[in-house]
């Protein structure tokens, strides 16, 4: 076995579920291949909290640093330190960090916008009224998203009209609730939401619900098996689509041993893991094609 | 019945009564769907977790403290009591999952009322501490994992409203059972501030501990009450929350606590206590949830939307204080109609 | 009471006290200010536990702290800072004692109001009894004050100065009161700096020097004199102050057809250099609205100002503190005083320019200014570093006057300046203003007590609905014709 | 405090390091500014919530200046902004007696919600390399930060206690009724006080802008109840008329020792809340039994 390192992933907030399933990526790899990959992230999920961390692990020392961003714009500076201090950087979700040594992403993000889009026109029989919700209006890959979605169908979906800009659920489940309703009043004839944060669809959908419109309002988006799936199951959410966050983890942690190991990534790489079995690089960005659609049918192969 | 009518006018309740109607017209002038009997259903729908929480601060308001810790005390009970339920694999019915989340809210008010009623710490700073405190040992060692199916029994009690009517459009108008624990808790808290020795006492440290400990009231054991009694309404609050939402998230509620105290404080109650009433709290909490889910209703685009419920929380304060300027100012020059004190010859 | 002993840090605020009150029975505790009588009574009310001794109430021993058993054992006490709650209406502030003593449960609302009503009519005051507390005058206070104390039927009612902010008729009606009460068995202890009361109402006297008691016994046994020297330990006449010869000159201050609506109106006014002028009136005459008014702290609806001979409206406090006017507060707790600060800041906080230059403050300049001025002003006190709410009333309201004396004001408005301040306080506060006079400063002084207004003004100004009803020459005036006249323009 | 240094010194002797410190170093001047910029809003018996809000605007107004080649205007136009704002607050609260805490609640949102109409959500970034180089810069082993927070802790400290002003603030806050008839300058004194806090926030918020490199309308929201509680920590009275710097920089060391001490011991990041919950309470407990020690031994030894 080669030299032990110590590589500490950094999250955007502890705890919550998807960084959970990410940590379980973590301890994987860390059994797989006896590296010192452990996990770390903030109480709140505030940019300057996340600096803080990174500013400790450096005077720490620790091998490597991989980090999911709150705000990828704000962490360069602390980043440059890093790399400063001769410590490898991966970031994941960040394709336009500059500060790293590579950056993995789990597909591009126009891509998945356009993906969530067509999802979300195929509910709605391609026509009809619809919203979209991003998690903060300062989130850059939500607007990414939103914004390809948005592009997509003014290419391809003339029928389907987009009502009023993008809503923010500040990531909170019942401010999605209280916006949806709103959204229901405002505009009788709504037909489908599309939904950014991991919780805004279940929020949407319980609004739907509870408006005794669960057949005529489809809800499409971003979430995880675990959050979406009572609707999933009562068909308000017809689809999510989402990359395992743990396999994402994988990935970025194999790639900063790579990098400390002085090896290089190649573009059309196989890392082994479902959706990164032939990425593509382009600059330091490596980009897999991971993202996992889940609905009726197959949600009881999910456990997260 | 003018004179009823010009009490109303001049009380901190009616002129917040006032600010909400203005509002409202305001509103419903912008976007006439503001009126319409589903848009006021789910405005007090929206109402309820902040309305239980608001009647909490309300009674702390009375005595003269402060509480910021009560939306921790509310996440915790709304956590902890979901995964007691599916660990324990337990299915006890409605009432009892509500008594074990008040239980859980009650003994971390416990906490509280310790450090202010026995050290006489102030309660500010006790509540900010036992804020972190709270969050802090639920995150660490209740849990952060967020269930999305929560307990039958909730699920159940959940779906049955108190009042539900159907549109021609197909869409359903509903309010949840919960309402009912809103409008228990304001009713149970008007008898107690109102009618009972206790709390004519809340009211009493509000105006003046000292007063309050020089004719032999144990100050101490009161406030202890007070903050047990107030954890209890926030952990009530935690577990109707979870079964509006459906969810037991342990992030949620949290960060909140300033949007309840300006509910009620705008509702008449005073930082510095001794006043403010059920009845004026209600109409706060209401007009701060009008302002929270209406701007999309009327038509104030996302990225304005910030700057709006800001400008329109200054607004809902400011108003009320140029009324009661206006309303003193009346006053005085009314004043020579009769005098107010008057020496009668000696017995 | 027996061999009371109480210090607050280094301060012994009572030493060896001995304190004894029979049934039926009215004791004057007298003394200076801060010699320790409030603090007695918190000790005989188990607000506060003494440091040693016994304190025994209708022969049982009362322990440590527990003013709810005192209260239910049938003492009741009337605090000098009347311990009221602001924000409650009156009615519940006069039942709230009695139905905490009788551990009730409920709120028994007619009940309440009935008692309210009937304990009011039996001191003779009316009062809306659903007004807050804090929206009533001073006086209304106390007279709540009393009518809660005597709502519990109490067998011992402890009266610290009930009578500060009350005028001369609700103070008869008081004392008439406490002389009936006394028929039926039940006991006072009566505090008061006014000597005439003292001797109108009181069957014995304790008087507390220094915390120690200094003299006690049958009320017969003192003459006013012997009372006050056993107090102060020094000989105070009594007689009017030295009037100054020189007629004063121009008007320093004039007001013309002044008005605020429902506070006074029509008022006519001059105020010369080197004069004092007191204005005397029933509550709620107008007296406090035009000093204010005249401060800049409220605006006038009608009517003229002019200073100096030029006309002038001020737009705030500072407009009016810039042409040379002060004015001492009539609550010197709540209005007059930062309580927790030090006595150094509350006498400089108005002169603070005096010792900055550029806004910067010259700190030890500030200092030596407030020591000078606590010599000056004869203030007791350990350092002028310690919060000056460790001061009594009598040396807080010197803190107060000593605070605008560093401004050397043109004319200085005082709002009932001696409330609760001691004979030999009260006399070298009435000296200060003389001396003030000599140095051409004018001086208005609002006040309810007929003595103080002939003890020392030019003038005396007779207010009343509002109007000044009557302007009387100091030097001819007696105190029954004022009174008189109070009584009558007020009817 | 030094008990907190060597216990997690303890617990990981790396701890105790330059680099530790210098890390430290860099993290504490953003949030200690901000505290100060609390202090003497709270010393006059008011608060200003606004403080994060009012940081991120000058900092985005700044980032805007910079980025468009107006160099030389960022400086005073960001401090000029802080100001305003200050302004706007003292506006509120002096001369339409809005209470401080529903004021600057609502401008808080106001102040925050001008930053994402400003910015349309995103960051913004792009600046010139000089700033972030300057803000990052340590000269002699100091902190530009650290400089900036050290200058503005002791003119803070100097006005409060050597200027009329200061004193006034402090006596406003013990007793406004009192205030007024000494005739302090009421509102003109709370328009200083909001403004001189405004322009604490705004050198937040330029120290921010350089930690970040970019501007983002939503950074450290996580910070407005910490600096209150820092302030509390510290000793101030929260209904007003005392406090001191120095308390305020003691709270700041300490919590900063905490929070990168847990790091550095990879403890969970919620067990950073609990302990500085924690820590409020006993600090609070040992003051009010410390006294009553103090006082019985005072009594003991007088009636000795
Ligand atoms: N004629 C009147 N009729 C009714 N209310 C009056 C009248 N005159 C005054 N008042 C009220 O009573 C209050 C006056 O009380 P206040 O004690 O301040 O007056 P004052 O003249 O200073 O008397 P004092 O100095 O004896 O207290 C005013 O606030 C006013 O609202
Ligand atoms: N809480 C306290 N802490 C420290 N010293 C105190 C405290 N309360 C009272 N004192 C001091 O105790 C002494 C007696 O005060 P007390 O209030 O009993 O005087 P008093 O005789 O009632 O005076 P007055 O006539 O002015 O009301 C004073 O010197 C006062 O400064
Ligand atoms: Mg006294
Ligand atoms: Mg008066």
């Amino acid at each position: 076995q080669t030299k032990k390192y110590t590589i500490t992933t950094v999250v955007k907030i502890a705890g919550v579920a998807w960084f959970n399933r990410m940590e379980q990526g973590v301890a994987l790899f860390a059994k797989d291949t006896g590296q010192n990959a452990t996990q770390v992230g903030p109480a709140s999920a505030d940019a300057a909290l996340q600096n803080q961390i990174v500013e400790d692990l450096i005077a720490k020392k620790v091998d490597a640093i991989t980090v999911v961003p709150n705000s990828p714009e704000s962490m360069e500076p602390v980043l440059k330190k890093a790399l400063d201090s001769k410590i490898v950087v991966v970031g994941h979700e960040g394709s336009n960090l500059e500060n790293v040594t590579y950056d993995v992403e789990a597909f591009d993000n126009a891509a998945f916008g356009a993906h969530l889009m067509d999802n979300l026109a195929k509910a709605m029989g391609e026509e009809g009224e619809y919203a979209v919700f991003v998690g903060h209006l300062t989130a850059k890959t939500h607007n990414q998203w939103v914004d390809a979605a948005i592009a997509r169908q003014k290419d391809k979906y003339p029928k389907m009209k987009l009502v009023a800009d993008k809503q923010e659920s500040l990531e909170d489940q019942q401010v999605a609730y209280t916006k949806t309703k709103e959204l229901l009043q405002a505009h009788p004839n709504l037909k489908g939401i599309q939904g950014s944060a991991s919780t805004d669809v279940a929020g949407a959908a319980l609004a739907v619900e509870d408006a005794g419109l669960g057949s005529q309002v489809n809800v499409v988006g971003t979430s995880l098996p675990s959050i979406a799936g009572p609707y999933i199951t009562s068909g308000t959410i017809k689809a999510i689509s989402f990359w395992d966050p743990a396999k994402a983890a994988y990935v970025v942690d194999k790639v900063a041993v790579m990098a400390l190991e002085g090896k290089k990534v190649e573009d059309g790489m196989n890392f082994g893991q479902e959706g990164y079995e032939k990425v593509t690089l382009k600059g330091h960005v490596i980009t897999g094609q991971a993202w996992v659609d889940c609905t009726k049918d197959n949600l009881s192969t999910f456990n997260f | 019945m003018r004179r009823l009518l010009s009490r109303l006018a001049t009380s901190p309740q009616g002129i917040m009564l006032a600010t909400g109607i203005v509002l409202a017209v305001l509103f419903s002038v912008a976007n006439p769907v503001f009126l319409s009997a589903p848009n006021i259903v789910d405005l007090l729908r929206n109402a309820i977790v902040t309305g239980i929480f608001a009647i909490g601060v309300l009674i702390v308001l009375a005595s003269g403290g402060i509480d910021v810790s009560f939306t921790a005390i509310g996440a915790f009970a709304l956590y902890a009591t979901t995964k007691l339920l599916i660990v324990s694999g337990i299915h006890p019915p409605m009432l009892a999952i509500f008594a074990i989340g008040i239980a859980i809210g009650v003994a971390l008010g416990f906490v509280n009322g310790l450090l202010i009623g026995l050290l006489g710490l102030p309660t500010l700073i006790v509540t900010l501490a036992t804020l972190s405190l709270f969050r802090g040992a639920l995150l660490t060692f209740v849990g952060t994992l967020y269930y999305g199916t929560i307990p039958a029994e909730m699920v159940a009690y959940s779906r049955q409203p108190l009042l539900a009517f159907h549109l021609a459009s197909g869409r359903v108008v509903q309010l949840p059972l919960a309402f009912g624990n809103f409008v228990l808790v304001a009713g149970f808290a008007a008898l107690i501030l109102g009618s009972t020795m206790f709390g004519r006492k809340i009211y009493a440290l509000g105006g003046s501990e000292e007063a309050a400990a020089r004719i032999g009231i144990d100050v101490r054991r009161v406030k202890l009450a007070i903050f047990m009694l107030v954890g209890g309404i926030a952990g009530l609050a935690g577990v109707t929350h979870v079964t509006l939402m459906r969810i037991a998230n342990p992030f949620d509620l949290v960060g909140s606590e300033l949007n309840v105290i300006a509910a009620v404080v705008l509702g008449g109650a005073r930082i510095t206590g001794g006043h403010g009433t059920v009845s004026g709290t209600i109409i706060g909490v209401l007009v701060i949830t009008m302002i929270n889910s209406s701007l999309l209703l009327i038509g104030v685009p996302t990225y304005w939307q910030r700057l709006v419920v800001g400008g329109l929380i200054l607004f809902g304060t400011g108003l009320p204080i140029a009324i009661e300027r206006f309303n003193l100012h009346r006053a005085r020059l009314r004043a020579a109609a009769g005098p107010t004190v008057t020496v009668q010859a000696p017995v | 009471m027996r061999g009371i002993f109480k210090s607050y840090g280094p301060a012994r605020v009572l030493q060896d006290v001995d304190f004894l009150l029979g049934p039926g029975e009215v004791r004057c505790l007298a003394g200076e200010n801060g010699s320790g009588k409030s603090t007695l009574i918190k000790i005989l009310s188990g607000v506060v536990a003494a440091d040693s001794g016994t304190v025994s109430l209708f022969g049982r021993p009362v322990a440590g702290t527990d003013p709810a058993g005192v209260i239910a054992a049938g003492l009741s006490v009337i605090y000098q800072d009347f311990s009221l709650f602001p924000n409650l209406t009156v009615g519940e502030n006069i039942t709230f004692l009695r139905a905490a003593a009788h551990r009730d449960r409920l709120v028994h609302r007619l009940r309440r109001r009935r008692l309210a009503a009937e304990t009011l009519d039996r001191i003779g005051v009316k009062l809306d009894l659903d007004e807050p507390v804090e929206t009533l005058p001073v006086a209304a206070k106390q007279l709540v004050a009393i009518a809660r104390a005597l709502a519990n039927d109490a067998r011992i009612v402890v009266m610290d100065e009930p009578t500060t902010a009350l005028t001369r008729n609700e103070v008869d009606n008081l004392l008439r009161l406490v002389a009936a009460l006394k028929q039926e068995g039940v006991s006072f202890v009566f505090v008061s700096h006014k000597i005439e009361e003292v001797f109108t109402v009181c069957d014995t006297v304790t008087v507390i020097r220094d915390g120690k008691v200094a003299a006690s016994g049958a009320a017969s046994d003192f003459t006013p004199a012997a009372l006050v020297t056993a107090m102060t330990g020094r000989d105070i006449a009594s007689q009017r102050l030295p009037r100054d010869a020189t007629a004063p000159g121009r008007p320093f201050l004039s007001a013309r057809g002044l008005t605020r609506i429902g506070e006074y109106r029509d008022v006519d006014l001059d105020l010369h250099a080197g004069e004092i002028v007191s204005i005397v009136g029933l509550l709620g005459s107008g007296r406090t609205e035009l000093a204010l008014s005249l401060f800049g702290d409220t605006r006038p609806d009608g009517g003229t100002l002019v200073l100096d001979g030029r006309p002038l409206s001020f737009g705030s406090v500072r407009d009016a503190m810039a042409v040379g006017i002060a004015y001492v507060p009539e609550d010197r707790l709540s209005e007059g005083l930062f309580l927790d600060q030090s006595i150094n800041d509350n006498i400089t906080v108005s002169s603070l320019g005096r010792d900055s230059r550029l806004g910067w403050l010259n700190v030890a300049a500030g200092a030596r200014r407030a020591k000078a001025a606590v010599e000056r002003l004869r203030i007791r006190l350990q350092t002028v570093a310690a919060p000056v709410v460790q001061l009594s009333g009598g040396n807080q309201q010197r803190v107060v006057l000593a605070r605008w004396m560093e401004r050397e004001p043109r004319l200085i408005i005082l709002n009932s300046p001696t409330v609760g301040v001691d004979v030999g306080s009260k006399r070298d506060i009435h000296e200060l203003l003389v001396a003030l006079r000599a140095k051409g400063t004018a001086v208005l002084v609002v006040t309810d007590d007929i003595g103080e207004a002939l003890a020392i003004s030019d003038r005396i100004l007779v207010m009343a609905g509002g109007r000044i009803t009557a302007s009387l020459a100091g030097d001819c005036a007696t105190e029954h014709e004022i009174a008189a006249r109070v009584a009558k323009d007020a009817a | 405090m030094v008990l907190v240094f060597a216990g997690i010194g303890l617990g990981n002797p790396s701890f105790v390091s330059g680099a530790s410190l210098s890390s430290m170093a860099f993290q504490f001047p953003e949030f200690g500014l901000l505290a100060l910029a609390i202090l003497p809003t709270m010393l006059s018996g008011g608060i200003d919530l606004s403080v994060v809000s009012i940081a991120n605007l000058t900092s985005i107004v700044a980032a805007l200046l910079l980025k468009s080649g107006h160099e030389g205007l960022a400086l005073p136009l960001a401090l000029g902004a802080g100001a305003a704002c200050g302004v706007l607050n003292g506006v509120l609260i002096g001369y339409l007696r809005l209470p401080a805490i529903l004021a600057t609640l609502g401008t808080m949102q106001v102040i925050g919600g001008l930053g994402i109409v400003v910015t349309g959500g995103p960051a913004v970034t792009g600046l010139p390399d000089w700033y972030a180089a300057t803000v990052n810069a340590a000269p002699g082993g100091i902190p530009v930060p650290l400089t900036v927070f050290a200058v503005v802790l002791v003119a803070l400290g100097v006005l409060l206690r050597f200027s009329s002003t200061g004193v006034q603030a402090r006596l406003y806050g013990a007793n406004p009724i009192a205030a007024r008839f000494a005739g302090i300058p009421e509102r003109r004194l709370i328009m200083t006080i909001y403004v001189a806090s405004g322009i604490i926030s705004a050198l937040a918020g330029l120290v921010i802008l350089g930690h970040a490199n970019s501007a983002y309308a939503d950074y450290g929201t996580s910070y407005v109840l910490l600096v209150v509680l820092i302030n509390i920590l510290a000793g101030v009275n929260p209904a007003g008329g005392s406090g001191t710097v120095s308390g305020v920089l003691l709270a700041v060391l300490l919590l900063q020792f905490i929070s990168s001490g847990l790091n550095f011991l990879s403890f969970s990041a919620f067990l950073r809340d609990l302990f500085f919950g924690l820590l409020l309470v006993i600090v609070m407990s040992l003051r009010v039994l410390g006294g009553q020690f103090r006082l019985a031994a005072w009594l003991a030894r007088r009636s000795a």
